[in-house]
């Protein structure tokens, strides 16, 4: 039982840190914003750092490292609201790598780890809401090749990926596929409510490499890594935010104080530090439960899901409000976090679904360990 | 003690409902049920018509061409307008400023400027707001100095809605910095389109344009236009402060948005699912709560008997009530309120919505913009200063 | 559309309120709950006022007032926190004249409203919760006359009263009887959480006469009467404790002034009286709706009673927070209006139960009217 | 970074388990299971057998006699201890007093008091709260006057848990009114068996006798009981109050209540009503996050690298879950919660409960007695002043 990060993780952390901050000033995500809400070019950066390789083994290109490492890049990034989306590639490297056949493994882990290949999850489908299981997108094999046919939604960067990993269903079974941009793919691009970018994607008979067969397990994996992801992304925007709202509330005066000096404002950041630091609580807990056996790990991630959406929305709608109207102004940063939080909750199913989640798996036992 | 409206009243409300239901614009009212972008045209055309009925100034005692309704009369009409989705009056002429032209304006400042507000011609902007005032209004900058028949207004005032479309403005400027800072205030209408006043838009976190910044750089103005008393004018704001009383609740509005959450949940599957339905559920008990709140009010007003004082615990309920639904909505919508489409939020797009949600496409819009409304006409935490007041001295 | 009260419903509140202040003092009351929670000469005195007759009619001995008349009673006893259970004499005044044959109404009407009759409803069931249709107590017919076997709980003062209300499934079917004391007739009486007095009451083949055999009916009638009393009991005793609370915040000093200038505790107290007042407009909702067609009854009167349960249980926990030591103790007289509140709030279906009803009686329109 | 606790923090918990499941009394744990009443003799009964075993002292530094455990295995001691169903250590001797003792008390008072403490032989009552003082501690009127080698003490305390059963009570006592109100106080051991000294019971709104008043009538105290120097009482009482960490959130206890309330739930048909579980669900994450938040803090306390000072955060949060899963326990047996008979809250009644629902006989009363726990050691609102302060300046 420890909860210190390692001087390597630390360093990890500066250099991400050092990157946001010099990097990634708010003039040029806004920038990036008005252009579409992706730069391949700032992702190419992230690949320099080593970002996206971070889950690709080493022999392999990457730095393949672990879920702390990947909290740790993820909470700096989310203190930065950067817009491309490196969860992806964490999905893409965790799943290729344990789920794929050795040629596809060969084939992308590197591109992933260079930015080369802009690998994303295409598994959002209109009639499943945040369900895993309900899939209208389909493959066939044929001639030892396989196609598959289905429309993904909201696929991050989708109209700027280079590959997609497309669960569908073969022979009634949820399997997960490897869908290379080219004939038969089409994406719909457009912005995301955090600025960012996400697409429509059409797959008619597209080319398609078999990445797993148990479809389920490696998508229910995907999305772990996902929540995990989100998780350390909310704490990230969410320490920002509290430090934005701290200095706001200590300039900004009304009748002749700053309004830091009202106790009726003073115990509302107190409940915002308590979510701020219950979210932190359960994002750790989440990359240390993304390794542990899959009904475990789904029952934790659940958890900490639930917890991140109900602390996002809270301190979110917390520090507009103590902000007033500044706080809703597109001028002022702090409203773009606040997208950002709103956007992280509605990711990877929202405070609702993983209610429900935590609820039909709970177990007699209780704590961190049950 | 009765629940019912009087067969008077319910004729009444039938009455409006059939005009309304004649006149306001289809294709403007599918914009309103659908939270779809309002033109400046749309809000003008419809201010017209309920001008020419001469219901643009609905609130107005018939001495001045108003229709003297009683507080439960102007209730159901403004019950009526919001159930048909008709959109929200541009409050800053006819129930704004009217009514303080009305009791402290001369017979001169009410022949000039009434007509205009009555028919929807002439668009009204408020000044009051200013940057760093706040909730604490009577620190307001602006100075208007007087130099023979004109005052000279420099300054800067914010926040101010529409302020894009507004031909005038009445405006709170500072006359006089002795004393408390609202006894040297007064209360001051401005030509917009005056030489020095600059309109600079304020882009909100839903990406609207919806309020400004007004610049004034030596804006003559001539002193007729000085309504009442110089430094009178934080008594005339009071004034208008204290009207506008139920409608502060915006129950109607929340009636016709909770069908419409209703009908949201059901297309995207989720109102027969238990752990949502039962938000809906609790929103619901809280809207009839607001509404019995409303209802209790104006009969007070009717009766006489037993003032009821609570215009905080309207504007509080109101507005988190406002938020709820907005938020649900956008919940209701799951994943597919995350696309943030600008063209897709007004009327008419022809593109492709992603999943063919297109009605999701102004949700999360709409669930932003609503953040204001804790925020503005006295904060929530304002009012629940004032409310303990109330209660606890 | 009118909520100002008539010159005789502001007469009767005064009379009852005089009676609180003058008869029904906190010693009164500290020496019923010791003798057990029930006094019978209170209850007279209640008859004398003429509220134990409120809903039966003139004819039959009295006073053939309505719900508003109810609600203005109830609201006058909850600031007083009576212990004697008038709402049962509502409940009985109304389901009587309501649903019973003229026999019945003729013997037990004009007791019910001189007190010489205490007649209660005895419903609850172990298996049941707050369902009203889940019944075990059986009736069967012999020899033209009727026998009741059963044992329900939780009965008002049940091992006071005269007679009882009973539901019991006669040929499969819910219907209401009425059993007077006597053979086959045991109770076991104890205290509430509230001080006041209940029994569990076990039938063996008692004697009982039909009150209808559209029993479900009358017993969700029954049930919407009491969850009106209950209502409108709530509002007195959240009145009582705001009052209780406003008072010691403006005498209670800490770091040298009074409690009430601490901007954190004047916040929940304007949210306690945003409670009070929602409470208060869903109590008069509740009883404007009371003579309301049965389905539209059951909806408002559900709506209200999960307001009443939100707002009873805010006010009371955070008027004893307010309090703080003082409030936790038996001596002083609030924690007893927290602990009627806590009560009311499980009596006649908690907060989550009206929820549910709330949520499965929605219906596509909105508002007070629908 | 790893969740897991190292072998040897797993290895010494199999140890403590193992010793508590031979040694603690299966007829105390079931009253713990259950919510029963506690007598004096029980709650002694396992202070005793702690005592003798080393570990009522189980915070002690080895060169008082104590185990010398680290912050961890403290946490696996107290979280087998509430697991298994033992009742809390009375923390007034062994976790209040005893550390003041080893740091400010002298080598004859470490003699005179500690091993009766260790044994748990002397029952040792607090005596900091007074009527008026509440969360203004400092504000404390109880004089001590010295008078040659006596101290004679004359005033009140009040809120004094389990002072009845008390043979010692230590006290902040007034002995100066001169410069800020904090530098005039002592800390005063006193013998409760003194002449002049009343104990009166204050019953508590669950009709329980847990706490009490205590009057200082001219009760003369040796000087020698002083502990440190005179007037730098408040120093001491600090240090005491900056002991007790983590288990201030008393997270362990939370799991055991809420595996009870899984049990209850089941037993009244409520596990399987979504609705209801939902709310299990929810205070299940509540328990968790809380967990982490302690064993944070423990981490950080064990490598000394990045002190995590957020003891309010883990007061309030501890305390609203305490409330929480007793209100759901408390609506879990529905309307079989409202008899409250107070003979069936205690172990081995006969008599035939509502229902046969013997086991929901105290919920009412610990939902009611729970309700302290946002008020004492300092009110939850005093605690959002402090974390305020911290993020806030």
């Amino acid at each position: 039982m420890d909860f210190d990060f390692s001087d390597d993780q630390e360093q990890l952390r500066d250099a991400v840190r050092k990157w946001v901050d010099r990097g990634y000033d708010f003039e040029r995500r806004r920038a990036a914003v008005k252009a579409g809400g992706f730069d391949r070019k700032t992702y190419g950066e992230l690949a320099e750092l080593g970002l996206t390789g971070l889950y690709v083994p080493e022999d392999h290109g990457g730095m393949g490292m672990g879920p702390v490492e990947g909290m740790v890049v993820m909470e700096e990034l989310g203190r930065g609201i950067v817009l491309e989306p490196l969860a992806q590639a964490l999905i893409a490297g965790a799943v290729i790598n344990g789920y794929a056949p050795d040629a596809v493994k060969s084939e992308w882990l590197p591109k992933i780890a260079s930015g080369e290949g802009l690998v994303v999850l295409a598994y959002q489908e209109r009639k499943a809401r945040y369900r895993l299981d309900v899939c209208e997108a389909t493959a066939m094999q044929a001639g030892g090749s396989w196609k598959v046919s289905g429309t993904k939604s909201i696929v991050a960067a989708g109209d700027q990926a280079d590959a997609y990993l497309v669960p569908a269903k073969a022979n009634g079974k949820l399997a997960l596929f490897l869908v290379a941009k080219g004939a038969g793919v089409s994406a719909n691009g457009y912005t995301t409510m955090d600025g960012g970018r996400a697409a429509e994607v059409k797959f008619q008979d597209a080319a398609a490499t078999l990445v797993t067969q148990d479809g389920l397990a490696a998508l229910e994996h995907a999305v772990d890594v996902g929540i995990a992801a989100t998780c350390a992304e909310g704490v990230g925007a969410i320490d920002k935010t509290m430090q934005l709202t701290a200095e706001y509330m200590n300039t900004r005066k009304q009748f002749g104080v700053t309004i830091a000096s009202f106790q009726a404002l003073r115990h509302r950041m107190a409940d915002m530090k308590m979510q701020q630091e219950l979210a932190r609580s359960m994002s750790y807990y989440a990359s240390l439960k993304l390794n542990a056996p899959a009904e475990e790990r789904r029952r934790a991630l659940a958890r900490a899901k639930y917890q991140l959406g109900v602390a996002m929305r809270f301190i979110g709608q917390a520090s507009v409000q103590l902000h007033g109207g500044i706080g809703v102004t597109d001028e002022y940063v702090g409203s773009h976090y606040f997208k950002k939080l709103t956007q992280l909750e509605l990711t990877f199913g929202d405070t609702l679904h993983h209610l429900g989640e935590v609820s039909s798996r709970m177990q007699d036992t209780a704590g961190v360990f049950a | 003690m009765d629940l019912a409206f009087t067969p008077e009243e319910q004729k009444f409300r039938q009455d409006i409902r059939a005009w309304v239901r004649e006149n306001l614009p289809k294709e403007i009212s599918d914009k309103v049920h659908n939270s779809l972008h309002l033109t400046r045209e749309d809000m003008q055309r419809w201010a017209k018509i309920l001008g020419k009925k001469g219901w643009l100034g609905y609130g107005w005692p018939k001495e001045f061409g108003g229709p003297g309704w009683n507080a439960v009369q102007k209730h159901l009409f403004e019950e009526e307008l919001a159930l048909a989705g008709a959109p929200r009056i541009v409050p800053f002429g006819p129930v704004m400023v009217a009514p303080v032209i009305m009791a402290f304006g001369n017979a001169e400042q009410q022949k000039r400027f009434l007509p205009g507000i009555a028919s929807g011609e002439v668009w009204w902007s408020q000044g009051y707001s200013e940057p760093g005032s706040g909730s604490d209004l009577a620190s307001l900058k602006t100075r208007a100095e007087r130099k023979g028949d004109k005052y000279i207004v420099n300054g800067q005032k914010t926040w101010t809605t529409l302020g894009q479309y507004g031909d005038w403005m009445f405006n709170l400027v500072r006359t006089s910095t002795e004393g408390k800072p609202q006894t040297g205030i007064s209360f001051l209408l401005l030509d917009m389109k005056s030489k020095g006043v600059t309109v600079r838009p304020i882009i909100m976190l839903d990406g609207g344009h919806e309020v400004n910044e007004v610049f004034f750089d030596n804006v003559e103005v001539p002193a007729e236009n000085l309504i009442g008393e110089e430094n009178k004018g934080w008594t005339y704001a009071k004034h208008l402060l204290s009207h506008e009383r139920t409608n502060i609740a915006d129950v109607n509005r929340a009636k016709r948005e909770l069908e419409r959450l209703k009908r949201i949940a059901k297309a995207e599957n989720v109102y027969d699912d238990q752990r949502f339905r039962d938000e809906i559920a609790k929103l619901e008990v809280d809207i009839v709560a607001l509404e019995m709140l409303v209802l209790r009010v104006l009969s007070a007003e009717k009766s006489g008997k037993n003032a009821l004082d609570i215009a905080g615990l309207l504007k509080i309920k109101g507005s988190e009530i406002q938020q709820r639904y907005t938020e649900l909505m956008m919940l209701a919508g799951g994943p597919y309120s995350v696309p943030f489409i600008k063209e897709a939020m007004a009327a008419g797009w022809q593109g492709d919505f992603p999943g063919g949600a297109l009605g999701l496409a102004p949700l999360a819009a709409t669930y932003f913009n609503m953040r204001k409304t804790t925020i503005y006409g006295g904060s929530n935490e304002v009012q629940r200063n004032i409310i303990a007041q109330t209660v606890l001295g």
